[in-house]
């Protein structure tokens, strides 16, 4: 079989300023109208109009059967949704957060992720499960977590995570042109960002990284919700003289190595951010691959900034003391660059 | 089950009034420290529900655990958690009953046996049957009372628990606080079967539902429950009916329910109907009333003085306690 | 539900007398080829439980979808996958129904709706239910049948799964294969209610208990549900008293059960029943008997040969259909 | 609070042949003879005997109360066990296969990790899980994981894996002394392994890795399973006059890296050998740890031999080709000495 056929979109909304909220809930309402077969399904998603408000709207327009309102029973809706695409539909699964999505997980690893190649190729599961993810609301320990590292992990899923408004807006229709179950993680201190959109937006295929802004003297590699985080970092960077590229991941299944070290080897020194806990973190994942594939083109050692290794506090001055922060990222590129004293 | 006694003793009536108050007044504070960002994070209000607290907590020993949910400032008050703690603990100050660290989802108390504060749905269910576990084959005779959502219900872990706690005899008391609502999600769009007390007897459970928004019935029902449980070594189950008067959260703009809903059920405000008994029934008088409203006015006040003057734990203690030897 | 008619037609006989012969034998050659380790990992033998899928396999259209367990190679027989491609996949070779790459506990088929072949005990139903749902939304007229142990009722998707079929009024058809253990553990071990079809009748499911050992019971019991299912648009669920003759797997040593209690069992052979049955009202004679193990036993050669003819998949061939793209 | 009082053990079992599976059955009768508190809690632990077979006899010495079978109920008895802990007692759970904690996961991460501090101190969970792990049974995609890597990212959890037949017989004794989680995983291929234990079986604090071979040129780094693979390969490289320092992990959360940082700085080159899939693998993290902390002190780019990316087949010649190989660990030690050609 081929890849997924169409690899880049093109989306005329005829430029706007809009926030990351109303542009998913856009891609979401031109999913919905342009395929019969797609639908959404999770808690909440349709009389409440979504935890986050995403969703708001979608059930009036759409009606009850394709803006679904599920029990809070987390692995028989995906598990139904899994079941659903097997049936011929385009479920969009809402796990509201990704703290919750610990009790699908069998359902995502052992079904979704294993069904095609364990039946010989006979089924695919084009599924699209949605989750919120991160820290940074004082929600506490049991409502913080960051854990796009794990499902990263999986063969037979994609993970992508969108971190610029147009990648909000058009990552989704070609998340739903994938064969395959493709798991969306969108920060959730990003849906209240605003922005504009350009008259066409022009979404990249979501298996590619993207240069957020070149530079040359270090490689910032992150994804989501601390894509700002660094190019703010890089800004504060340039004033003293250190030019950074920002590489914005996109896809955390699979990771893109061409673009990723590309980027190490023109820099020659790398820092990942990554919200999720520093052992066993996306960012090892990253900063091992380069470290195997393009060591005799480093100058400095690897680093990374991540989340301390705590259940994250509710108060606030320990709940950004536990994340990555702007200041962090800069001590740690001028730490790599021998610039701290 | 013995009926509801249609008279209450002015001590018991007080009492009640009081820990119903507190519950009341304190949480209207909260929702006030919320709007001037003292409080932070999601804010679930007990507001309207206070009997079922309040029936309950007066039949629970010293011995006895309670486990509930993130909608828990009612129990744990009225489980005995002192109102500084925990208003200190919604600020997210050291002096918290949980050090700051769980704020208003995750409060804990050592002392009162008080397990939390649990913001996964049904996730305080299977820690209900360890704790009754430990106290069966340790031979003690207490206890567990289980506060959950009717949204829970739904949840596997629900029917998991359950199963465990009939197949094993545990004395757990399972308190199903259904207010109709899992945020947005109408009972009868969570389940198939919305009599919660049915399900339950469904595994062998002494079941009953419950006048959730009348005090002296969910404390005739518990006093009962709990007699039962320590008699016959067995679980018991209670679906109180009850409802929020207020949003889920601070964030939810109630959109999947009529005012005139909200109105009709407020006029089954717990608070008011008790007093209002009391009152016809000559039991306690106006001066009563005044003189629990000054007690709780000023136990508030205190409690926000202290939780204002609480400190913030140092950033070197982040790492503090996430294992017992990292401190 | 009709009662259980007293006669049936000599093919209606003979066709379930072939199936589960065809069953019973293929499993014993299973069993022999394990034992020269043509066939490894987990093996587990149906061989007792015939009489179900052969009744119920029998009620369901081509256009229905069939979702099992790991225990389902007879299922995955008589909703008609071939015997070679089946023994194919047990030798692991890429003739097989899945292209080698599951074994005996992942058989799986598109073109007959075979949805496998589950090793997560509990982990297919929820797939059961999406398959409905689909079929629902998109007004086929289908149904999604779900074959799965009683052990599975004690997990949580067993009752979140139930709730939403019921719910949604999906057309699913709940076979609950009831043979008294998961693995070890007893039916009153991992139940507080051990009448399973009265757990389900709790959701407000059609519910109801069949003898699993006389395959006219359950065709009849399948053929009213799957008739209710299709006019109601409304789930239904079978409890179906079965008993395996052989151990769990090959790797147990049954300490859990008397040779007694087996023996017992063995006596309600559903296949032996049947012949009884049938020889006893002259529907059919010895020479039947004769022409269907002898149609049987070739089957099952031809079968064998397939499969010790079929090839492995190349090892370039590993990272294929990890990804419809990966190819 | 002080950190856990015992952390080496000397246990006397005046030296026997015994095999791994025997050795945890002793270690579990030792335990449950030890401490009334302590009891054993799983899906056939009890009449089973065990899906291995590990404590078979055991409900006949101990009862139906302290050897308590429980229903297919994975979340509800694990969540059992944390509170049953609190409640005082010493729980040691059975979940039966890493696969199925899938199950369970939300009451390890959310509950059993975050209790202590989230509950500022004043609750521990003194729960001690043992799961087996691993693939090579030609047990397919469904159970064949090696998700330690998971367990080894969450804060709260203590992560170990035992590899030698003392450790398997030892560790369980220091994990019940441990006052917080402490997960066990114990590789289903290590089961049969036969060996002799000494008059006095020396247990280190589970909270340091060893040097199962001392060498100068490569470390391989490992735990469980695969120890004996990466001491088979250091033979055979022996003979190509390549001297590899084997490192066997222990303790994969925390992860030792005062040995592990010692043997890299030392050999100059590291080889890490993990069964989970390649991204995300608890190999990257050890990488990563060795390319941030000791980066000048290499003089090759790290390496590592892991799980192919694909949901496990049956079939053995495909297992077997998806699984850690002694070959595919010499040759890419030779390949990281530059030996490959
Ligand atoms: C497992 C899980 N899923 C989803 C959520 C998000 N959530 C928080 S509260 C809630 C509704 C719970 O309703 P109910 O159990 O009835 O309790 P109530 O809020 O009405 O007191 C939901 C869906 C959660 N916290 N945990
Ligand atoms: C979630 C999960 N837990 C544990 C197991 C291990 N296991 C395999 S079969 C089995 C017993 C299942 O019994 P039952 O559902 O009655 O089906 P039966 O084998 O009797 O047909 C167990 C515990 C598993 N496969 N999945
Ligand atoms: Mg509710
Ligand atoms: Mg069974």
């Amino acid at each position: 079989m081929a890849a997924p056929p169409l690899l880049q979109e093109i989306i005329t909304v005829n430029g706007m300023k809009t926030t990351y909220r109303e542009a998913m809930r856009a891609a979401l309402r031109e999913a919905l109208q342009g395929d019969e077969r797609v639908f959404l399904m999770g808690e909440d998603v349709g009389r409440y109009g979504g935890c986050y408000a995403v969703s708001q709207g979608l059930l009036q327009e759409f009606g009850e059967a394709r803006i679904r309102d599920t029990p809070l029973s987390e692995s028989a809706f995906v598990g139904a949704g899994i079941g659903a695409a097997l049936g011929g539909m385009r479920p969009i699964v809402e796990v509201m957060t990704v703290n919750f999505s610990l009790l699908c997980l069998d359902q995502i690893v052992n079904t979704a992720a294993t069904l095609r190649h364990m039946s010989g190729g006979q089924f695919s599961v084009p599924i699209v499960l949605r989750m919120t993810t991160g820290a940074g609301r004082q929600l506490a320990a049991q409502h913080s977590h960051s854990l796009e590292c794990w499902y990263a992990h999986v063969p037979g899923l994609r993970v992508i995570a969108p971190a610029t408004l147009e990648d909000m807006r058009g990552m989704l229709r070609l998340a739903l042109k994938d064969p395959d179950p493709v798991i969306i993680f969108e920060h959730n201190a990003l849906y209240n960002r605003e922005g504009e959109l350009a008259e066409d937006v022009r979404i990249e295929d979501i298996r590619r990284a993207a240069v957020r802004r070149p530079g040359s003297d270090v490689s910032l590699i992150c994804y989501g919700g601390n894509l700002f985080k660094a190019l703010e970092a890089a800004e504060q960077l340039a004033l003293n003289g250190i030019d950074a590229e920002v590489i914005d991941l996109r896809s955390l299944r699979p990771l893109d190595d061409a673009t990723i070290l590309a980027s190490a080897r023109k820099t020659r020194r790398a820092v990942m951010v990554d919200e999720g806990w520093r052992s066993g973190s996306l960012a090892a994942e990253i900063g091992m691959r380069i470290a195997e594939q393009a060591f005799y083109d480093l100058d400095a050692p690897l680093s990374r900034v991540c989340t301390a290794e705590v259940p994250i506090p509710y108060p606030r001055h320990l709940e950004q003391a536990a994340l990555p922060q702007v200041e962090n990222i800069v001590d740690k590129v001028r730490e790599v660059m021998g610039k701290n004293d | 089950m013995n009926g509801r006694p249609s008279q209450v003793s002015r001590e018991q009536g007080l009492r009640w009034l009081k820990d119903m108050t507190r519950v009341r007044r304190m949480e209207e504070k909260c929702a006030e420290l919320y709007g001037q960002e003292k409080i932070r994070g999601f804010l679930h209000l007990y507001i309207g529900e206070e009997a079922v607290a309040a029936g309950a907590m007066a039949e629970l020993g010293e011995e006895d655990a309670v486990v509930a949910t993130y909608r828990e400032h009612g129990h744990a008050l009225l489980r005995g958690i002192s109102m500084n703690a925990i208003m200190a603990e919604m600020y997210g100050k050291r002096e918290g009953c949980s050090r700051g660290r769980g704020g208003s989802m995750h409060l804990f108390d050592a002392e009162t046996r008080f397990y939390g504060g649990n913001a996964i749905v049904s996730g305080g269910l299977p820690l209900a049957i360890g704790l009754a576990l430990a106290d069966k084959m340790q031979k003690r005779p207490r206890i567990t009372a289980c506060f959950f959502g009717e949204g829970a219900v739904a949840e596997g872990e629900f029917h998991e628990s359950l199963n465990l706690a009939v197949l094993w005899q545990l004395p757990v008391l399972f308190v199903c606080e259904n207010n109709l609502y899992a945020m947005g999600t109408a009972l009868a769009r969570s389940e198939s079967v919305t009599d919660i007390h049915q399900k339950a007897a469904a595994y062998g459970i002494d079941s009953a539902a419950v006048d959730g928004m009348d005090v002296i019935s969910v404390n005739t029902a518990v006093r009962d429950a709990v007699k039962k449980i320590r008699a016959e070594e067995a679980p018991a189950f209670l679906e109180m009916r009850t409802y929020r008067f207020r949003a889920h959260s601070m964030f939810d703009p109630e959109l999947y329910r009529s005012k005139e809903e909200v109105e009709q059920w407020k006029q089954l405000c717990p608070v008011a109907t008790l007093t209002a008994q009391l009152m016809a029934q000559k039991v306690i008088d106006g001066g009563d009333i005044a003189d629990i409203e000054n007690a709780v006015a000023e136990e508030i006040r205190k409690a926000v003085d202290f939780a204002e003057a609480g400190n913030w734990e140092p950033v070197e203690d982040l790492m503090k306690d996430v294992y017992t030897d990292s401190n």
